[in-house]
């Protein structure tokens, strides 16, 4: 288990804390959201997180990636959440990158992963169907026809639909919904007849939207995966993806404990510096904790993903739901302990809280896990 | 006939008589009878309302007739509130002048000031905010610093209040000034001042929530007659307690039961998102988080009960306002973080499709309820407070 | 709802209160333990509860007690909660009567509630069989045989079981553990042929026993409340129980609050006060409003009792709960806060943690009452 | 053959003929060989195995041969710890006086008190205890008062001890007295003193689990001869301190996983309290919180697991020590009230007919449990700790 960087991770976790902080402090999301951006991203700031390699990390040189692995993205992931950073770097190269490599056939994989490394194709995943993540509860149908498939079902919360060039859609060819078996991946053009996009506005101004799919043909070959038995695949990059999100989350969690910690120290009340109250102390001291908690959770997770050790699913639920209560608390704290300027706008407490709750459900919240970890222990 | 019953069929006859019948349905927020010189009435009823219920001095029933008020004995003023709720009529005029200034000046303020400013707000015609907070005075409120010198005939006052609740659209302010900075407490006076007057500004703070209920004001070289000042010189902290005993009880009240109300009750969010297993929620842990939830909100409900229950007998729980505006305030944030659990993806919308009135409300008021253990003495000044005054705990 | 006590109210509360402080003070129970007092009560403090009222306090006047009815009994209850006073008082005057009063025939009444009043027969309720209480799980059997029944079983945690005369058994007549038809009631002479009890020493060094039942044959008068049909009766009878050890619990709970107050007031550590330090202080008050959260559930289930309210037994599980959850966190805090000391047997505060578990786990703990709360409220 | 795996080979041979083959099977609690003069064996071959390992200076094997102990490098230490460990060789000596006293004496000491001491404690031949609380002064340790006046050619020592650990079946005991009065850090002083002298006595305390682990050690008018001083005089402190270190990372070890474990696993005991429902939890708001606490565990076990990492690494998390004591010691006792709750009434006996040995050993580590926090410093000082030294919170 990996729970020190290599010299090589600390390098790029420097590369990556540096290029965050200066070039997309959390000022790039508030710009993005006031000038209400159509694209809900920077596309120049895309384009540098392609050239420092970010984009392709997942990805083997042979396709034009880094190949750093999972470790790397994680460590790339928390640095993006410590300022918000708003890119499709969570749908393409990690949801994107992910499936690709995990199920993609040899063409499937040679004619994406190189443009996804190069930042030229942005990928979203279309799995939601209802108000709470559960891959399982699957209900859109893909129905032979002909050589091809016709794909007809409405998804929600799709990261980054409104501005993907490629949809993974996961629909059923089989069974019902709560059935495991049955399930596929496709491949399908934003573009496509039938396919019919609607940006959603968020509380944390980022990008998810809705797409529906009215009878959309897809050939034979955009089946990603195993058809029908893709549960399987979508389960393990869905872990990936549980971590790489855990990880923005610390990232988020740390930013606003160490900026809650620096107010602490210079806010003054009846006086005196308010961090000189213990009850105030005391709090900060358990949040310590928490956050010191969660690296460990992290990195074990992150390291199982490298090793594709047997217990990863459990690591990958255990790290989501870890991280995602310590980060709820340390949201609420940090807006109570700003007092009223943390209720404004004006300071990024809120806008921290604000994308917790939103990746608190991105891929199952602390409910789903917690039970899934028990499923996964045997009891 | 007792007079009280013959009150009763008068009341009844001119209310039948005199509120327009638009006033008797729910009232939506950009509706709100708020008053004042810059006030705006979409519905015109609105205004009908409150000039016709101004007219008997029934925006304040029981403020005495001679400065206007209904002067109304507490029994009649309940014969009126029972009628008012019988027809289901809308509140005549909402203000911080009816709620928070209007008793202080009864309690503390010169007959010339009581003539003067009582009238206006009984008849909605100025609408006044609160001058408290200051940018550096968080929970501290006696560390305020904005400045009242005296300049002979007029205060010179130069400072930055803060949290001043919907002061763009006010007309008057209620300020904390500071008029001597050689003692804390004893230094605070309370002045009038009009928000028309040279030097005053007031810009919106906008909130996490996207709304501005709050500006900063800022007071740059305002003269302020000196007959603007409320009680004696140095003694308005005692005024400001006052006041503030009544914004707390004010606040641990808010937001009680809402939120999920609107939604259909916690129970129905839970099913309609996670199924039923026949009665039950189908999701155990869910479940098990909405019966927690609704033990605590049960039982704070019945804490509010008792407590009016001991009041009415006489006896006081302590520092009651205290507890119940730190627990009611937690137990309500408790309450919006458990609907988002319950709602997921639906109680994350900020606007525009995807997302109906009602979801996109929760969120908004999710947002708003962190404010609630801040505003009015955090949760932390409150637990100082129960420390201190119910638990006798000593001072370090 | 009676938020407010009577003038009559009051003055019982007083004389509890002044009673019990002097006369059955913390320092009786550790007699009691350290002397190994074979009954595991004081016969003449007994014999003084008696006097007082107590023991009839359910019980109307015509029966010879003093029809003080519920709310009565509850702030009898929370005082004796106060002292940690043993006494047969919840075995006899709470369960015993409540149950006779419930379900007995005029008969039965006649015959045992003048002899609770007057103290001279104590009553045990034979109903737990497993670790954790669920009396729809009851398995003992009784058969009818001849003009009676023969009853056969186990039953554990029957509190007072040693010292009573007459036992009240709850066994099937009909189907099967789960069911809620089938139950019957069973009033049984302690000293039957055939029944078997041992005194169990628990760690509140109060009194429980397990009771076997061989071959156990009572006549069909023995029968109390409906035959097959008892569940109501027996449910009815266990919310009034479950309430009024609510209030001894919220007794506890007040003296080790109050302690740990006195106690913060007067340790110095560091040279000051340590009810100086403001984590503990805010500690303290959020201690405070539980007990006064819990002080209004306690009496509005009360109330609800007085005035057979129909949601009584969801107030009733509210207060089991509520009081429990405060209770467990209290203690926790009173033996914290007290440190080293806290820990020694020399101070009081381990005695009322170690009852209060005990208090937890009778008629149903916090999950218990959770779950009920939740299926009693349709949901 | 290098050197290092011919002193595998002959340590190998020589445990292999100096070890007893009972010394070799789990040990009961009552065969802890603790040493001192007070001692007895209820099995021979602990002292024999004692005897043996101490000959070779092997009950300490990296302490300077000089003094009695192994003189092994590190290397060759792991060598020996390995040979132990494959035939689960049973500790020859457990001792305060190898843990705590011995490296304390081999930094500040003086050379004839390492020749006396050190020995002595190799040997098993002293039973050593601590004496550094007093009743006064629980968490502020320095506030200590037990006075030790400079008598020419002794110290007159008169005071209380608390929490001494096992101090009735102790030998000698390592104190720290208050040399001088007028400051507080800079005031004491390090003495070691014979249990056996006129005015020493220790009385047990009785804990709320039942069992007596520690004393009362009162001392009146003790003489203790002047040489017994460790280190400087008023220079106390500083060893203390380097003792507490240790202590703390002791405690917040203690007990994880125990407790469950004896009873086959907390999932395990669930199961069998409230059935099972295919592989799960037949109780749904069980199985959340038996789920919810193996997270904790596991990811405060994933903790200890990186600081150990991180050590190795050269790298340090910053009282991590403190860190661990707070979040372990809590844990720890969360574990226990969530056993309490699995077991239902199982876990509420005290002794006697109807509770199994192990249920019995559960209730009393559940308030054996609730002494972790506040042992070796609160948590409460854990967490003043860490927002002074981690944080960089300011004092008041």
């Amino acid at each position: 288990m990996a729970f020190v960087l290599t010299e090589e991770q600390t390098m790029l976790r420097d590369m990556a804390k540096d290029f965050f902080t200066e070039q997309v402090p959390v000022a790039n999301l508030r710009k993005l959201r006031d000038e209400e951006n159509a694209d809900g991203y920077d596309k120049d700031v895309w384009k540098q997180i392609v050239e420092l390699g970010f984009a392709g990390i997942l990805i083997p040189e042979e396709h034009g990636g880094t190949g750093f692995g999972p470790m790397g993205l994680g460590i790339v992931m928390k640095e993006a959440g410590r300022t918000l950073a708003a890119s499709p770097l969570y749908s393409t190269a990690v949801l994107g990158a992910g499936l690709i490599m995990a199920a993609g056939s040899d063409e499937q994989k040679a004619a994406l992963l190189p443009n996804i490394a190069a930042g030229e194709t942005l990928i979203a995943l279309a799995l939601e169907e209802t108000n709470h993540h559960n891959p399982l509860n699957t209900a859109m149908t893909a129905e032979k026809s002909g050589d091809g498939f016709t794909l007809t079902g409405d998804k929600k919360f799709v990261i980054d639909g409104h501005i993907a060039d490629t949809l993974i859609v996961v629909a059923r060819t089989g069974g019902a919904a709560g059935d495991a078996q049955g399930l596929s991946m496709f491949l399908v053009d934003a573009k496509a007849d039938g396919v019919s996009i609607t940006r959603n506005h968020m509380v944390d101004s980022r990008n998810a939207a809705s797409v529906s799919f009215g009878n959309v043909q897809v050939s034979a070959d955009a089946v990603l995966g195993s058809l029908g038995g893709a549960y399987a695949e979508l389960e393990s990059s869905l872990d990936l993806a549980r971590v790489c999100l855990a990880a923005e989350m610390l990232g988020g969690a740390e930013t606003v404990f160490d900026t809650t910690l620096d107010y602490l120290k210079e806010r003054k009340q009846f006086g005196v510096i308010i961090g000189t109250f213990q009850a105030l102390k005391h709090r900060a001291a358990e949040l310590f904790c928490e956050v010191e908690i969660c690296q460990s959770v992290l990195l074990d997770a992150l390291s199982a993903l490298e090793e594709r050790r047997n217990d990863t699913p459990r690591a990958a639920s255990l790290a989501k739901a870890r991280v995602g209560d310590a980060l709820r608390l340390i949201t609420n704290e940090g807006v109570q302990m700003h007092g009223g300027i943390g209720m404004t706008d004006a300071v990024d407490m809120g806008l921290f809280m604000k994308r917790a709750r939103v990746q608190a459900q991105m891929l199952g919240d602390t409910n789903f896990h917690r039970t899934r970890y028990a499923d996964l222990g045997g009891y | 006939m007792t007079a009280l019953d013959s009150f009763r069929e008068e009341t009844r006859a001119w209310l039948e008589e005199n509120c327009p019948a638009s006033m008797r349905t729910p009232m939506p927020e950009r509706e709100m009878p708020w008053g004042g010189r810059k006030a705006s009435y979409p519905n015109p009823d609105t205004k009908t309302w409150m000039d016709n219920m101004a007219s008997r001095g029934w925006t304040a029933p029981t403020w005495p007739a001679e400065y206007g008020g209904g002067g109304l004995s507490k029994e009649e003023n309940k014969v009126l509130q029972e009628e008012l709720g019988r027809i289901k009529a809308r509140p005549a005029l909402t203000s911080f002048g009816l709620w928070m200034l209007g008793p202080a000046l009864l309690e503390f303020a010169s007959e010339e000031q009581k003539k003067k400013y009582l009238g206006e707000i009984i008849r909605g015609e100025i609408r006044w905010c609160q001058g408290y907070s200051e940018p550096g005075a968080g929970s501290d409120l006696a560390g305020l610093q904005t400045k009242a010198e005296d300049k002979g005939d007029h205060y010179l006052v130069n400072g930055q209040k803060v949290w001043t609740s919907y002061a763009d659209q006010c007309d008057w302010i209620f300020c904390l000034v500071r008029t001597d900075t050689s003692v804390k407490h004893d230094g605070i006076s309370f002045l009038l001042i009009d928000m028309d007057d040279a030097g005053v500004e007031a810009r919106p703070i906008k909130l996490i929530s996207g709304a501005s209920p709050f500006c900063e004001t800022f007071l740059t070289d305002v003269k302020v007659p000196k007959e603007n000042l409320v009680g004696e010189l140095n003694k308005g902290w005692t005024i400001a307690k006052r006041l503030l005993e009544h914004e707390r009880s004010m606040i641990s009240g808010m937001g009680m039961g809402a939120g999920a109300a609107s939604m259909g009750g916690m129970e129905a969010v839970a099913k309609e998102n996670f199924g039923a297993d026949g009665d039950k929620i189908a999701e155990p842990g869910i479940r098990q988080a909405v019966a927690e939830h609704k033990m605590d909100q049960q039982a704070f409900g019945l804490t509010l009960k008792r407590a009016e229950a001991e009041a009415k007998a006489g006896q006081g729980m302590g520092a009651a306002a205290s507890m119940f505006k730190y627990y009611g305030t937690e137990v309500n944030k408790r309450r919006f973080e458990l609907l988002l659990d319950l709602m997921g993806t639906q109680a994350l919308g900020w606007e525009g499709e995807g997302f109906d009135k009602r979801e996109l409300a929760v969120t908004r008021s999710w947002l708003r309820s962190k404010g609630n253990s801040i505003e009015g003495g955090t949760s932390e000044v409150q637990l100082n407070v129960i420390a201190k005054r119910v638990l006798g705990l000593p001072d370090a």
